[in-house]
């Protein structure tokens, strides 16, 4: 299983912050993001930071192990 | 004894991060601080309250990161950090940075770098809520 | 309420000093601070307390000059600066300044500019008291 | 009458914290320097600023009002 995060006005967009998928084998990050952009295009448009099991990823190529927590995040608007 | 690094929903004391920091030297010459607050005005729009959402697992991390970062950078003999999440009402507090060196300079530089780079860095939103509806706040280039 | 420049022998609390900045403006979003407090140690010496003499006339019309061209300069809401003198013992506080602002940059500019221009400009000088013995304190260049 | 003022480590050099000083007509705050210097060298070693009425004076050929008040001090140490 794979745990897709979603914040601020991410999860307003998508309509949820959590969604669980199915863990697929060689799966990467990018594959992920275009699967869920072509579902939620209006999140997707500012979702411009990702993160898996908590830290920045910058390799959108790397593959996702079953389990992880993937966060897919608009730009941060804190402090 | 408060963590050094902490997301909360209530507010916090100035005083206490300060007597908090203290307590870890007596070397310290120079305190910096940096206090962000809620204003009730936002490019020409009243704003009552605002509304923080937060990865709190990872922004954690990243602060506590930030944290080491700037010790180490800076020679710190001590930093804190506390932001809020969940609802900050007109003039309350957001964040609180405090930082402790020998001299003025190290202190003040590091403030500035710590919040500078919490806005860059760590996964916190906020949505400003007014009279005309609310926004989330997209940050400026 | 307490003025927003000051000189005193007692000690100054920076809650009251941060409430007293606030209550001036609403629209404050950033608010920057700077404590300088007496360390144990200066240049390898111990140092158990240290006594200020003041100009007191001359550093109050210095410090509110400063304060004014600080507001100014950097378009603060408000400012603060209080400076003790007389015996300070080791680990306490010396000088407190408070800056707000609409953003974080200015408050914290402003402040660093305000430490930096007092300790070139305002009439106090420093007296470190130590176990082998007493000596007024000679800036760096 | 001239108040002339001392501070710090000046005062400690001086050995007094006050001189009062008979006013003299046309006498330059670098007059009065210049006689005090000889009286107290080692003060007047360390004795970089100079203000009068509690403001910085640079001009030191200044005609000195009576009733004046003079500071010779050292650098400041404050902060």
């Amino acid at each position: 299983m794979i745990n897709v995060l979603f914040f601020g006005p991410v999860a307003d967009r998508v309509g949820a912050a959590v969604l669980q998928l199915e863990h697929r084998q060689g799966w990467s990050v990018k594959d992920l993001r275009g699967e869920l952009a072509q579902r939620y295009p209006e999140a997707f448009d500012i979702a411009c930071f990702t993160a898996v099991d908590g830290a920045h990823v910058r390799d959108l190529g790397r593959t996702l192990d079953d389990g992880s927590e993937v966060a897919f995040m608009a730009k941060f608007s804190g402090g | 004894m408060h963590k050094a690094v902490r997301i909360q929903y209530e507010d916090f004391s100035t005083d206490d991060e300060i007597e908090a920091l203290r307590a870890t030297s007596k070397r310290i010459g120079g305190i910096g601080l940096f206090l962000g607050c809620a204003r009730d005005f936002s490019e020409g729009r009243e704003v009552s309250e605002i509304d923080f959402d937060a990865y709190d697992r990872m922004a954690l991390s990243e602060l506590s990161a930030l944290r080491d970062e700037a010790i180490a950078r800076f020679g710190l003999m001590g930093a804190r950090i506390v932001h809020r999440v969940g609802t900050v009402t007109s003039g309350e507090n957001i964040v609180l940075i405090v930082t402790g060196a020998e001299h003025r300079a190290a202190a003040l530089d590091a403030c500035r770098w710590i919040i500078d780079e919490l806005k860059e860095r760590v996964p916190i939103w906020k949505k400003e809520i007014t009279p005309e509806g609310d926004s989330w706040v997209v940050p400026h280039p």
